[in-house]
């Protein structure tokens, strides 16, 4: 069989199920495929250990691809795993914001800065917000807006921390990105290391099992469930059902890898500065 | 004003006290003369509640205490002057520990520095000085310690044999003056007869091996009389050894 | 002469670090958002000296009012224990505590209690200061000489009078030691912060660029974090010289004439 | 009879500790997921126990490792700075960024060089445990007793004998000291060593209950790995004991007695 | 053996040593004694090499040399024994830094500590013997060093009158036998007859203030002979002060 390794873009979570449902289903063994997968430190980590060939592929973000292209970082994208954005604006009602209006003049969160914050502001913008503050908090989401130290937060998953709030009681109000003037992007794709790019074979036999799990995934949610959670020791159980519910709909349906959709977001990366030069997104994408 | 019962100590089986009496009346001046290592340090430390006895009674003014802490002076056989204050710092430093402020006492302690040839030396910490400097700044330090009973352990051992006479009699003169008991481990017999109302000449195990009282009081009577008694004492000496 | 030999020594040295580290970037053939090479870092601090700066000027800030904080709460402490020994077995777990705790443990808590001000920065400053600087003193306290201790006690007086004469002069050496590691690891303290909630700094940066993938940007505001540290050790390192003048015949002979200098007057 | 009372005040302390923060928690009403109640984080412990205690195990094993590398490589680089003075100015910077550095700036590369394994842990524990023992090593040596270094310089022979018999036992205090301080921030090492790529161990749990709010088993994680960090500390605590015998008079009647007894075998 | 022209030194400004001449024949023992503070331990530092000069030359066997750093035993005035080995590891402590196996001269450290009374102490640390026993460890070593020249700071001022006498003729014997030449400094008048074949007495400055040349080879004759070169020493002594 060939050995695989593919780093996760952050601990296991429900947006891996798929993944694992493939894994434990034997999808992969059936396409041949030996996969390892390894856990990052930081988001950052699996596309610079994928250019350096120490991993064959790691999941990223379509934006973050896009900063690794214009930036030089030579990894393709061979695939994607969930389709649209699930990073949201999230608020709490219980602290009086119904409305998008309501943000205006308060401060605002964003989770990683060089990205949301970008994001955030063309959101603000879009919306006509006005006397923002803006503040980095980091990995921490639920406690500064439980405790009204924000008013709102940039990049809170809607299939995660949403859930999160809603099971601690409270009523989080959710502000899609792509209602505010971001274009719709692929949250979560799979990069390819320059190696492995060069192996379409392999690459279209893991595309075909990913695609296999994803579907397994969307039949077969409790089992897909009970696969992922043998990753996760210890995870509660039905908190981790409601997320993988909430990230049914999210989840690729195929694995197209639109250019049109990629030039798209590229085009706005480049006008709002998420990256300093142009990107051709067309030699980026790995299509069979 | 002290009166001390078999008095008993060993360092891990080896026995050092065996057993020790020892009476110091008010304003004396005892004299202890011994082999080294015999334990005379420890004796020392034993009074002053350094080192916990492992047996006798210590009786002060008539009270039985556990030790003389906090009621004796000690100026013990190394200097133990605190390197990062000047001379007169440490020797103000029995002063400022009781709470006292020091520069009440500064002028009695510049002049006993300067008694003790240190005047011009005020203001150098320890590590700048000579070893017979830090000596002397070490006794200065005990005698303003504010005590009525000293235990002086070989106070003059660094001093050459004149600044080592001068400052036998300016000690002698304070006590009388301030009214000290002593009680003064030396190894110097010649010091021991010229500073003692009472000489002790100890052995191994600080067994008592000759108490000799010198002639008359100070100053002394001629050096005849003490050569035959220091000679007395060496023999002592030199028999606790064979 | 000597002197100046010292430093075109330790010049020398750093200069051949730079090229070892040039080499290893080229020999290993790193790319470069694994492992910018010293050049690079050069030039993105050349071009964006004034942000850096700027960040630097922040972070710099949290620092010192951390470190003066954590060095008060270790003189406190490592006092406190010393006077009770019996609390040191009760105590140290919760220190270990603070030490071993992820931010993300404690990064909640900073923010609900203290906000997105300077607040969480200068406290996980402390708190990384406070720990090296603490247990040093601790250690100074306790390997004190005992013959000198002995004396003082026999002299009366309250602890904390024998404390100021003799202990606390008799630990400075371990002290300054200690905070020595507590300066160095001071921006550690203030880099967490910053991650914990922040909109300026150079933690904030070494974040942004991180998520740009920029890596010469976090090692040039790397960079600037190492000077701001290397020159508080330095400045500590003069405190020290300054404090414990007595244990070098050069140090008491400036002393000397310092005060001598100053009775004159 | 001392002991035991000793004893039993640190355990009331700790009690009284642990009363204070069931009190903070319910006093200010802190939700869970912010500050877990001991009485929760127990349950936890409890109830996951053989869970917690097999990540535990893991991380002590790198816990372990990295602290005798790290150690090695501070005995190393404190005496090599003590041989070579003007190198510090040089070589300091470089320590203070192997501190400053941010985890994301060296994550990866310690994974290009060591791989996934237990390599990057016992690295990154390594490196926070050498910085401060490195430090009081230095600190140790530099502020020696003159006079007895004088005397031995006099009797000629390498330096290298001098520093068996010299300095290196007088830096001792210091070195156990800051041993002290190092083991008790592994635990620090060992996490952030997880973080780059790992799927066992402690810091590797507390990371995924931290994505889940699970902030009790955050918790729960960090006490153990607590029991872990005081237990080693104890462990160098006995060995300074053991090796600084000289400093005080039960510590040489002890040496002695261990000397006659083997002498008599 | 040693030539020493015009050594001057000062600290801080205050003259210690004012340019002294010196010749140490080979063999020899030059008793030193001075008032405290003189110099006398500041004049064994500038030969020894730990402190560097202000002026003035050193001439050894005929070469000039900046110090006699590697040519010398030292004792130094506090004994410096390390706290962290025994006695006898302590006194074998200069055979292993030449870098010998300190087993083969295990047998005469053995030997010279065992005459020196601390047989029963050879493995006891330091800090539990006492102050004299500490002193006599310490004069085991200087003599164990062996260097053909010996600088002795006041050997045996923490001894007791019999111990010193014993241990003065012990030096002197091995002296004798190894053919060592002395620089002895002592603040007992007694003992720098007893033991120089040239006995210097200072002044402040160091400056000399009598040359004595004790009576006789060794032993010494009578003690009235001796008494009256003591009593023409203190008055130097005594002198110097005034
Ligand atoms: N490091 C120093 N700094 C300044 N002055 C010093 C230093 N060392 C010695 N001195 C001064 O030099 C003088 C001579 O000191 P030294 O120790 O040589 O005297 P000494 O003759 O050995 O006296 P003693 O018999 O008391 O040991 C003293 O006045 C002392 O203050
Ligand atoms: N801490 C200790 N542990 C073990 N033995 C000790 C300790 N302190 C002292 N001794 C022993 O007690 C004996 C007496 O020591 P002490 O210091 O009292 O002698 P001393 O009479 O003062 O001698 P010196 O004239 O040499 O100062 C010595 O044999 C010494 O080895
Ligand atoms: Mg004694
Ligand atoms: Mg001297």
């Amino acid at each position: 069989a060939e050995k695989v390794r593919l780093m996760l873009d952050w601990t296991p979570n429900v947006d891996h199920a798929p993944l694992y449902w493939a894994q434990a289903r034997g999808a992969f063994a059936r396409e041949g495929l030996e996969v390892e997968i390894l856990t990052p430190s930081d988001t950052a980590d699996p596309l610079k250990l994928a250019a350096a060939g120490r991993t064959d592929l790691a999941l990223g973000y379509m934006p973050q691809a896009l900063v690794a292209a214009s930036g030089g970082i030579p990894v393709r994208v061979c695939a994607r795993l969930v389709a649209r954005p699930l990073s949201t604006v999230v608020a709490l009602e219980d602290k009086g914001i119904r409305s998008v209006k309501d943000l205006s003049g308060k401060r605002i969160g964003t989770t990683v800065p060089g990205m949301m914050d970008v994001l955030g502001k063309v959101f603000a913008r879009h919306h006509g917000l006005k006397d923002l503050e803006w503040v980095h908090v980091g990995f921490q989401i639920v406690p500064p807006l439980a405790s009204g130290k924000v008013a709102a937060v940039v990049g809170a998953f809607r299939n995660v921390e949403v859930v999160q709030l809603r099971r601690q009681g409270l009523k989080p109000r959710v502000f899609p990105l792509e209602e505010g003037g971001v274009p719709d992007y692929d949250e979560l794709v799979v990069l390819a290391s320059p190696a492995l790019s060069k192996r379409p074979r392999v690459l279209a036999a893991f595309r075909r099992a990913l695609a296999e799990g994803l579907e397994a995934t969307r039949r077969h949610p409790e089992q897909a469930m009970s696969a992922y959670l043998q990753s996760v020791p210890g995870a509660d159980q039905a908190e981790e059902r409601e997320m993988l519910d909430a990230t049914l709909p999210f989840f690729a349906k195929d694995q197209k890898l639109d250019p049109a959709r990629w030039r798209r977001f590229a085009d706005f990366a480049l006008r709002e500065k998420l990256v300093e030069k142009p990107v051709d997104p067309a030699p980026l994408l790995l299509r069979f | 004003m002290l009166e001390v019962r078999a008095l008993r100590k060993s360092f891990g089986g080896r026995p050092v006290l065996g057993g020790l009496d020892l009476d110091l009346p008010r304003g004396g001046c005892l004299a202890l003369a011994g082999p080294s290592g015999c334990g005379k340090s420890t004796l020392l430390h034993l009074l002053a509640g350094l080192v916990p006895p492992d047996g006798g009674t210590m009786r002060m003014e008539g009270r039985e205490v556990p030790s003389l802490r906090g009621r004796c002076a000690l100026m013990a056989q190394d200097d133990r002057l605190l390197p990062w204050m000047d001379l007169l710092d440490n020797a103000l430093l029995p002063v400022r520990m009781r709470g006292e402020d020091p520069r009440r006492r500064e002028g009695e302690a510049r002049e006993l520095l300067d008694r003790f040839g240190l005047g011009e030396f005020l203001r150098y910490p320890p590590g700048s000085v000579s070893g017979g400097m830090r000596q002397r700044c070490a006794l200065a330090r005990t005698l303003l310690w504010g005590c009525p009973l000293v235990l002086l352990d070989e106070p003059l051992s660094a001093l050459d044999a004149f600044t080592r006479r001068t400052l036998q009699e300016e000690v002698l003169r304070l006590q009388g003056e301030w009214g000290r008991t002593l009680l003064w481990v030396t190894h110097d017999l010649e010091e021991a007869l010229r500073v003692g109302d009472r000489v002790w000449v100890l052995g191994p195990g600080m067994e008592v091996r000759e108490r000799l009282v010198p002639p008359g009081p100070k100053p002394r009577p001629a050096d005849g009389e003490l050569a035959a008694l220091r000679e007395r004492a060496f023999r002592a000496l030199e028999g606790s050894r064979g | 002469m000597a002197r100046l030999r010292d430093r075109a020594l330790g010049l020398g040295l750093f200069l051949l670090l730079l090229a070892l580290w040039e080499g290893v970037c080229r020999g290993l053939d790193l790319p470069p958002y694994l492992l910018p090479s010293p050049g690079r870092v050069a030039r993105v601090l050349l071009s964006q000296a004034p942000e850096l700066l700027a960040h630097g000027a922040v972070t710099l800030g949290e620092m010192v009012l951390g470190i003066l904080l954590g060095l008060g709460a270790a003189l406190l402490v490592g006092g406190g224990l010393f006077a009770l020994p019996q609390a040191e077995r009760a105590v140290l777990p919760l220190l270990v505590a603070t030490q071993a705790a992820p931010v993300f443990a404690l990064a909640p808590l900073l923010v609900v209690w203290f906000g997105f001000g300077m607040g969480p920065k200068v406290a996980l400053t402390a708190l990384v200061v406070f720990f090296p600087v603490a247990l040093a003193f601790l250690q100074g306290l306790k390997h004190r000489d005992r013959g000198r201790e002995d004396l003082l006690r026999l002299m009366g007086g309250g602890r904390i009078a024998r404390f100021r004469a003799f202990h606390l002069p008799g630990a400075l050496p371990p002290l300054m030691g200690g905070l020595k590691t507590g300066v160095c690891v001071a921006p550690i303290g203030a880099v967490l912060g910053e991650w914990c909630g922040a909109s300026r700094g150079l933690g904030f940066l070494m974040l942004q660029a991180n998520a740009r993938l920029a890596t010469d940007r976090v090692f040039a505001a790397l960079a600037v974090l190492v000077v701001l540290g290397t020159g508080l050790y330095g400045a500590v390192d003069r405190l020290e010289r300054r404090l414990v003048w007595w244990t070098r015949p050069e140090g008491r002979a400036r002393w000397l004439e310092r005060r001598e200098r100053k009775g004159r007057k």
